[in-house]
């Protein structure tokens, strides 16, 4: 199941009810991403992120189901944020569930490279002295590329 | 008319988000929107750069497509969640 | 923080925790393990797991120390079950969190493999033909040698 | 008296997951308890298996390694959790 909100979600919560639904599996990694207090040494008053619907959700659920074809998984949970999300708030919460640990490890991080540099989103930045619009790092490039 | 989208930072660097306009006649495929718009508003070359993708209607297309009146027409800087 | 518990615990609730004391990181990766509710096409009843104290809780203080020097983590928690676990239990939990996706993805791999190979515990499995000792597969085995 | 104990597997194969015994004059290291044991419960070489790892109070020790009474001896045969 795939979800953008503009509203707070709760990681845990979530995990909970993605546990509900894995039907016997033996292994579920979940990833939550996070508004950092601090960037670079600057403090973050925020995250504006952006989305384009329904070329977004379209994306995200071409992905997920490219996971399925390479891992066998049982079962996949993406939400996402959009709009205005405060520090300490998640962003992202990916959570896989397979038989074995390594689909399960694979295909998180797989999902999470996607939404890093290929999930149609924008996201900017807000701290006090100005706001910045934030583009993939070389490194989320780099860690992307593993899957090609 | 056609409803121009820059998404991302491209609506501050362009000044807005949307923008509604009848197409000019010289303007009809990606290519020769990308020159005309950044001609007309100097943007200095922001809307020629490669990395700035183009969909129409919510699917992105390589340059040069044809666009009509009644498309939306979205200009996408490099994406990236999470 | 590490327990071995011969109580059932809710991997959901202890992720929240975890949250709790991230101290503003970027990213957090969560691995629960569950007794399956099959095996190689036949019926699991359940697992033991023996746990030799204080060995067991030592060699995986050793690897969280181990994980702190390779990634650079803000916390770590790992929850392993012992004794008699039901189908659909969570056997281990481990959960990682670091300012950036990659060391907390790596570092909970890493965790894991720790514990699937080299964690002091013996397993067995408890089905209606009988009751088997596992031990680590073929995989697991080269899973965890991709750290050395 | 020396502890014995068989983790794992170990402790159904040998029939007890804990033993209490003198150890005889014969088997004051690690390498003679091994056959010691193994000769005299008649296990046909289970202990003699260089997987099955002994621990001394628990901490794992090389064979051969000086054992006397009094000492907790673990026989560990391949170990694995999650």
């Amino acid at each position: 199941m795939i979800s953008l909100t503009p509203s707070p979600f709760d990681a845990a919560d979530t995990l909970r009810d993605f546990e509900a639904a894995i039907n016997g599996a033996g292994a579920v990694v979940s990833f939550s991403g996070y508004v950092r207090t601090e960037a670079n040494g600057e403090a973050v008053t925020g995250l504006h992120l952006q989305a384009y619907s329904p070329m977004t959700e379209r994306g995200i659920e071409t992905a997920a189901a490219e996971a399925c074809k390479r891992w066998p998984l049982i079962n996949t949970r993406i939400i996402h944020r959009t709009g205005d999300i405060a520090p300490g708030e998640a962003i992202v919460f990916v959570a896989t569930a397979s038989a074995h640990r390594r689909a399960a490890f694979e295909a998180a991080d797989y999902l999470m490279d996607y939404l890093k540099t290929k999930a149609v989103f924008w996201k900017k930045e807000l701290t006090p002295n100005g706001d910045y619009w934030i583009e993939p790092r070389a490194g989320d490039y780099k860690d992307s590329a593993r899957w090609d | 008319m056609a409803q121009l989208l820059f998404l991302g930072k491209l609506a501050d660097l362009v000044g807005a988000g949307e923008l509604s306009l009848p197409l000019p006649a010289e303007a009809m495929d990606t290519t020769a929107l990308r020159k005309w718009l950044d001609t007309s508003r100097d943007l200095d070359g922001l809307l020629l750069e490669p990395t700035v993708r183009i969909a129409i209607n919510n699917d992105i297309v390589q340059d040069p497509h044809p666009i009509q009146d009644a498309d939306e027409i979205a200009f996408m800087p490099p994406v990236g969640g999470g």
